[in-house]
């Protein structure tokens, strides 16, 4: 059947998308109901279902495109299907009402790659998104799928492969943005102790608050990271690896199994691959889900089955990795990476990208966007096009006011900066980081001393508690942001943030505690009227920490426009609005707790804060 | 599974791309767009469209891209194929039959000569894609 | 060897040395809270950082796990790392404010007071993991981790339960330096003989002060290196490096002619008689104890104290105790009159206590023994004819108060009486060594009743046992005082000597021999053989005994289906003939 | 046989290490006990062949005991279980022959057990002399006449 599937031409490829965010919204039953509707029309020989990895265009979920054509349709129900099917696939009437259409035009875009989103987007890491089914080692191969393998394996020495690496200026992607060329080169140099062997691990313990770039390309296009690591693994001479992925990521364990187990049927890992010689196999290792597992020395004693906490580097895991022996840890998208540079070579792959920074770089957009998904740029590009070309601008026609990029770990970037172009070197100097590639959006009305706080109470929540900065210190900030956005602080307040932010940033044990404060130094560096308002005014300018709001009902709006509606009235939580029907009501101050609901729930704008 | 040689790999990519070449979208050399509107297919598109696919098999033909679209507007005489040799002008074909399909993707699709006696024009306006 | 300069002062110091070493031979003082110098460095508590700059950058390192490097310049107390320093300091003094070693830092930083949130004013824990450390490094057992994340941290046992990794070592709580971490003392009885009995005994150790050669061991048992392969902490405090952990028992085969036992014997454990009260009230002891106690060198000097330090106003010596006795042993033990003797008269020599000896029947038997008791009476000890029922400390009058007091019945003048005493002896009777038994079945001894072993005969063969070549000498044959013991074994290494000196042995007359004639090789005599004396000949086709190796019980004989096998002087034909014959009349 | 009381005639076989001595110090320490028993001593009780006890009956005895080491305390290591083994095979099959099982007794005697030896034999007098005559000739067993 399958033999039999694979010669089978069609006429039509329906390209379901079934990364994570497309599943939970009922991807797979829209895949089961095209299945019927084109059986119903007696159209099975013609037209066939493909469940694909994430497209990035999360936001427009369930996602379907239509190949050949590379029509994109978007929010489809099931109830949508018999419709579709009937006009486009029998038919071969386009279906524009399931089409998307850009916020700023009127007229919907029929064919992906003319929609904004996917125009800009140059997909290295990603390439196989949405084109093959990722539980299908055989779509991959056809999509050149271990074809670098083959190239590394017969054609190049390990010195070669990493001279390739080397001159590609391929940087870990991860977040700190090391030479992955020079990481193999040290593991390769690297002596063994105690017996030889070396490792490879990919890290795909992705924890970012936001962030879901490791987790797509697993679903999606698993035999790219497989093909890096093997790759990898010639390179450095290891002969065992490890993917550490969450548990929480299911289908991407998945996916992962069903790929290694395709990959060792087809005699692409195991002993003698494709008849070279060389040995190396994977293991899936599944994490609990520790923010702090995501640091390369906590997941090493997280895959050895101790306490997933950080310890003193050096030594670095190149020299002393897993159970002491020399080891390669990179990320799941520098892994992605590996077949096409060796495929295409060094020279492509630099001349994407800037300076310092070469190729691509996936970010996942979110927050305050209107395009939220996941989306693979060159480096340098600006945070403006990125924001406003790709990402749709921010909903509501509302200000953009800063990004979060880097996760818990990194920075907020302001306004003035949005011309940056994005690198590893400028989102340094901005006191941000690239970090694994989270970007949250933020508009006009977020408070910044409450997105600090935000991350803070993260980075608190998740450190491990091993050094004293990280674990005492981002409960001390935390404490004091609490404080602030509670209407409580000091003046002295903003100096001992700063002192315990450099302090912990200078002191702590491990990334994760070393970058914690950089929310708070970076919002002290662009937003420090903010945190004086809430401290000298003790106002939010953003309405967003409650406990400084003060809520008036304006008794004319209230009368005339909502007639004394009542609704304020039933739902204030400590009977502090009185009124009656047709009357002005009002706010009692001293019974107010200040929850908010008469804000929410107002139709007609008459309860104001300030 | 017996394990892949370096030379299955080529054969199974070769083999498989044949199926999913349809998904990349350019790299065809001939576009062959049967209009299948509702008046397309009563005229008898689907017989047209089963011809041009099977052509496609057994001549084991990669680099044509076979479509479909709505009706052309000149329902009388359908049923309608527009072939468009990449860097040429379109050409429709009208009236066809399983047999003309067939003469049409030997001569004109393979070969490049348009077929005149079932050709209705040349230069006709271009679809979307 | 590598060249730095810590504060401005230039030394050399071998490549493997952190800074924090390299800073102790600067003279540097660093403080440290995580770091010990037995367990690896864990970089933890981020006080011991210090400010090092190489090749032109300069940055916070923590110097308990950071190597040297040439050309580094340290800065213990720059700026930039006291800051840091202070604040960290400040920050745990907010968790963990009663620690003291934390509080003497921040005092030497100047920090008087915390401005964080103190959660828990009396928490002493820092967090150190030295515990852990300790546990998992030098104990190896790890039955102690971190549990929870980030503040919630704490050091724990699986699920907080009590772990069946927990050897009980203590070392956590020695390694703990705020005193977080204590262990119980479940031996609350803290009296002067508790080297006897009490409390564990240590891993290494002579086994006796007077033991020759005067060499320490190490107890395997007691031992934490052979119980988890970590510690080695004596190897590495012996400069000698005299610690061997290789050295294991060996077992070494001899061949001899014959064998003299000499296991010897246990004292009766006096527990077993609870009315007694051994190991429930302190300052009741027994025989053994108070010879350790009255020995010069024992832990007293030879003083002869109470649990308080004390000297006893009166002493009770308590005779068959075990011995004599229905309950426990009928036979009597021979030594304990003579020795209970003994005890008072140096209990009259070496304090003014009044002396109460409690007998059952004076068994003075040997020479010059009655004599001996005769000394004594005059010498004062009271002697009480009866068996002591009971001691207690239940005082009924105010002289008895936290007296024990000992009921016994007077025999002699028929009345039931109380004595109170400040100690109490017990002469706790012999029974065979604690491994006799498995000694009896491996040297096939018999024993007698008393379950001591049996002699040959009690008059004719009193040092042999019915093994030849195998020899019983002391009271593995049954209780018996010094002089007769030096006498048997005197008398069992004369029939030793005389099986050597003759070169020679005679050999069973009694063996098994197999008839070729008769004998049809079904080879069953060949598995009953508990000697494997008997071996099948393939070529003839028959079975042969060894003659050197039958011991000539006749098993084989009396399975033999065709009567080919014959036990010489118990023919089968002898025997039915001995049947016959005894049933003639 | 006689008229009267009737005096049991049993054959013990005693092993030489333990029962033999066992009983020896029943004697030595002047323990009296039932004098219908006639000991033959083995070296062991392993030595035993069922003929010996088959040969006792036909010869007229009442009544057989062997008797050997405690289980585990063989001289010769295992004769005692051989012994055992024995009479329990030798009990089924003399019941076949119409010799009662109780007539058969296999007891454990140490050398240091003179007192069990004196109450074992007492006991097994006592026992046969219920049991009565084991009359094997009246029935037509006598040995003149062959075996079967």
């Amino acid at each position: 059947m399958a033999e039999k599937a694979k010669d089978k031409t069609y006429r039509l490829h329906l390209m379901v998308c079934a990364g994570t965010g497309c599943v939970s919204n009922h991807s797979y039953e829209i895949k089961e109901a095209l299945e019927k509707e084109i059986k119903k029309h007696g159209l099975e020989n013609e037209v066939t279902v493909v469940p694909t990895g994430c497209n990035g265009f999360c936001e427009r979920g369930p996602i379907l495109v239509v190949q050949p054509g590379n029509i994109f349709y978007q929010q489809l129900a099931v109830k949508d299907v018999p419709h579709l099917v009937e006009e486009h696939f029998l038919k071969g009437r386009l279906v524009s009402k399931f089409m998307y259409t850009p916020p700023e035009e009127k007229k919907p875009v029929p064919v992906l790659n003319d929609i904004p989103f996917f125009k800009k987007q140059v997909l290295i890491a990603l390439r196989n998104r949405g084109l093959i089914d990722p539980e299908k080692i055989d779509e991959s191969i056809a999509r050149d799928g271990y074809k670098a393998l083959v190239k590394a394996l017969t054609e190049m020495t390990p010195d070669k492969i990493i001279t390739e690496i080397t001159l590609s200026g391929l940087r870990g992607r991860g977040g700190a943005g090391f030479p992955t060329g020079l990481k193999w080169q040290l593991v390769r140099n690297a002596a063994s102790s105690n017996g030889g062997g070396k490792y490879i691990v990919c890290n795909g313990d992705e924890g970012d608050p936001g962030a879901f770039m490791d987790r797509s390309i697993l679903e999606a296009d698993p035999h790219a990271v497989i093909e890096g690591m093997v790759i990898g693994a010639k390179a450095i001479g290891a002969t065992a690896g490890f993917v550490y992925v969450r548990n929480e990521y299911p289908l991407a364990v998945q996916r992962l199994s069903i790929a290694l187990d395709q990959a060792r049927d087809y005699g692409l890992l195991g002993s003698d691959i494709l008849g070279t010689g060389f040995d190396f196999d994977i293991q899936i290792k599944r994490g609990a889900g520790a923010f702090v597992c995501g640091e390369e020395t906590a997941l090493m004693a997280s895959i050895e089955g101790r306490l997933g906490e950080p310890r003193p580097r050096p030594p670095y895991p190149a020299q002393s990795g897993l159970w002491g022996k020399p080891t390669c840890i990179n990320n799941v998208e520098t892994w992605a990476n590996v077949p096409m540079i060796i495929n295409r070579g060094a020279k492509w792959y630099a001349g994407i990208g800037t300076e310092t920074s070469k190729g691509t770089k996936v970010f996942s957009l979110v927050g305050k966007i209107n395009n939220t998904g996941l989306v693979e740029v060159p480096m340098g590009i600006s945070l403006r096009e990125i924001i406003y070309d790709i990402g749709g601008g921010i909903p509501g026609g509302k200000a953009f006011k800063a990004v979060q990029t880097g996760g818990p770990s990194g920075g907020c970037i302001p306004r003035e900066k949005i011309d940056l172009p994005i690198d590893y070197e400028s989102l340094t100097e901005a006191g941000s980081m690239m970090g694994s590639g989270g970007m949250v959006i933020m508009d006009q009305d977020t408070c910044m001393v409450d997105i600090a706080r935000y991350f803070l109470s993260f980075t608190h929540e998740e450190s491990c508690g091993k050094c004293t900065p990280c674990r005492e210190g981002t409960k001390a900030m935390l404490d004091i942001l609490t404080r602030i956005t509670a209407g409580k602080g000091t003046e002295e307040d903003i100096g001992l943030l700063q002192d315990l932010a450099l302090s912990i940033k200078d002191s702590a044990l491990c990334g994760l505690g070393k970058t914690a404060p950089n929310p708070v130094l970076t919002t002290l560096r662009y937003f420090r009227d903010e945190y004086e308002a809430h401290i000298r005014t003790k106002k939010c300018p953003a309405h967003v920490c409650r406990q400084l709001n003060i809520y008036t009902i304006n008794p004319e709006t209230c009368v005339k426009v909502g007639r004394g509606c009542d609704v304020c009235r039933r739902n204030c939580a400590s009977d502090a609005i009185t009124g009656q029907k047709n009357e002005a009501h009002v706010i009692d101050r001293a019974k107010c707790i200040k929850c908010g609901v008469c804000f929410d729930v107002c139709n007609f704008g008459a309860v104001k804060v300030d | 599974m017996p394990k892949l040689k370096i030379e299955d790999l080529e054969k199974i990519r070769e083999q498989v791309k044949r199926t999913t070449a349809l998904r990349e979208g350019s790299g065809f050399r001939a576009k062959v767009n049967v209009h299948m509107g509702t008046c397309g297919i009563a005229a008898g598109a689907r017989t047209i469209m089963n011809a041009f696919i099977k052509e496609l098999e057994t001549r084991d033909v990669h680099d044509v891209l076979l479509t479909n679209s709505g009706c052309a507007g000149l329902c009388s005489q359908e049923p309608m194929v527009t072939i468009e040799i990449a860097g040429q002008a379109p050409v429709k074909y009208v009236n066809l039959t399983e047999k003309k399909a067939q003469e049409i993707f030997e001569k004109h699709v393979l070969g490049g000569t348009i077929v005149k006696e079932y050709a209705l024009g040349i230069g006709s306006e271009k679809t979307d894609y | 060897m590598v060249n730095l300069t810590i504060d401005g002062k230039q030394i050399q110091v071998e490549e493997s040395a952190t800074i924090l070493q390299a800073a102790k031979k600067a003279e540097a003082k660093i403080p440290t809270l995580c770091y010990h110098p037995v367990v690896e460095p864990y970089a933890a508590c981020r006080v011991c950082m210090v400010e090092v700059s190489l090749k032109g950058k300069a940055d916070l390192v923590t110097s308990c796990n950071t190597k040297v490097q040439e050309g580094m310049d340290v800065q213990t107390n720059s700026e930039r790392a006291l800051r840091a320093r202070r604040l960290n300091v400040e920050m745990l003094l907010a968790r963990a404010p009663a620690a003291e070693p934390l509080r003497q830092i921040a005092k030497e930083l100047g920090i008087k007071k915390t401005r964080f949130a103190v959660k828990d004013p009396e928490e002493k824990c820092i967090l150190c993991g030295l515990c852990v450390r300790a546990c998992e490094q030098i104990v190896g057992a790890s039955a102690i981790s971190f549990i929870e994340r980030g503040t919630e941290r704490k050091v724990s046992t699986p699920f907080g339960e009590p772990s069946e990794a927990c050897i009980g070592c203590t070392a956590c709580a020695y390694f703990c330096p705020t005193g977080a971490i204590t262990c119980e003392d479940k031996y609350g009885r803290k009296v002067i003989h508790e080297e006897m009995y009490l409390g564990p005994t240590t891993a290494i150790r002579v086994p006796s002060r007077q033991a020759v050669p005067m060499v320490p061991f190490i107890d395997k048992e007691a031992c934490i290196h052979f119980k988890t392969g970590e510690c080695k902490i004596c190897a590495k405090v012996c400069d000698r490096e005299a610690v061997n952990y290789e050295m294991d028992d060996t077992l070494r085969d001899l061949e001899v002619g014959s064998i003299i036992l000499a296991s010897g014997f246990k004292p009766f454990d006096a527990r077993r008689i609870p009315a007694y009260g051994y190991g429930r009230f302190p300052n009741i002891i027994t025989a053994m104890e108070f010879e350790r106690l009255v020995n010069a060198s024992g832990p007293t000097g030879g003083k002869v104290l109470m649990a308080n330090g004390e000297e006893p106003k009166a002493v009770g010596i308590i005779h068959c105790v075990g011995s004599r006795d229905e309950n426990y042993n009928a036979y009597c033990s021979r030594v304990c009159c003579m020795y209970s003797l003994k005890f008072a008269h140096l209990l009259g020599e070496k304090t003014k206590a009044t002396i109460y000896d409690f007998y059952v029947d004076m068994r003075c038997f040997g020479k010059g023994y009655e004599e001996f008791y005769h000394r004594l009476l005059k010498e004062g000890t009271k002697f009480i004819r009866g068996r002591v029922s009971e001691i207690n400390d239940l005082a009924l009058t105010e002289k008895e108060e936290g007296k024990l007091i000992i009921r016994v019945e007077d025999t002699l003048i028929g009345t039931v009486r109380r004595i109170p005493v400040d100690m109490a002896i017990l002469a706790v009777g012999l029974e065979p060594s604690v491994d006799h038994n498995q000694l009896a079945k491996k040297f096939n001894i018999s024993c007698s009743q008393d379950t001591f072993f049996l002699e040959r005969h009690p008059k004719l063969a009193p040092v042999s046992s019915f093994t030849d070549g195998i020899f019983l000498a002391g009271t593995c044959q049954g209780p018996k005082d010094i002089p007769d013991t030096v006498a048997q074994a005197g008398a069992a290494v004369s029939e030793a000597l005389a099986l050597a000196d003759a070169g020679k042995v005679e050999l069973e007359p009694i063996t098994a021999e197999i008839d070729d004639e008769l004998c049809s090789g079904c080879q069953i005599c060949v598995g009953l053989c508990p000697f494997t004396s008997i071996t099948y000949d393939k070529d003839k086709g028959i079975s042969v005994i060894n003659d050197a190796l039958c011991k000539g019980c006749g098993t084989c004989v009396a399975a033999c289906p065709s009567g080919a096998s014959q036990q010489k002087h118990f023919r089968d034909a002898q025997i039915f003939a001995e049947i016959e014959g005894i049933l003639l009349v | 046989m006689s008229n009267g009381t009737f005096e049991p005639r049993l054959v013990g076989f005693l092993c030489n290490w333990c029962s033999y001595t066992g009983a020896d110090l029943a004697g030595t320490a002047r323990m009296v006990y039932a004098p219908n028993i006639r000991i033959i001593r083995v070296m062991c009780s392993g030595r035993v062949d069922p003929q010996f006890v088959l040969k006792a009956f036909r010869e007229g005895a009442d009544g057989v005991l062997i008797s050997g080491c405690h289980p585990g305390d063989c001289h010769y290591q295992e004769g005692n279980y051989k012994a055992l083994r024995r009479h329990r095979l030798l009990s089924k099959m003399l019941e076949q022959f119409g010799i009662e099982k109780e007539r058969f007794r296999l007891e454990w005697v140490s050398a240091s057990e003179g007192t069990k030896f004196q109450l074992v034999c007492n006991e097994f007098t006592e026992q046969i002399r219920k049991l009565g005559p084991l009359n094997l000739h009246q029935n037509g067993g006598r040995h003149e006449q062959g075996q079967a």
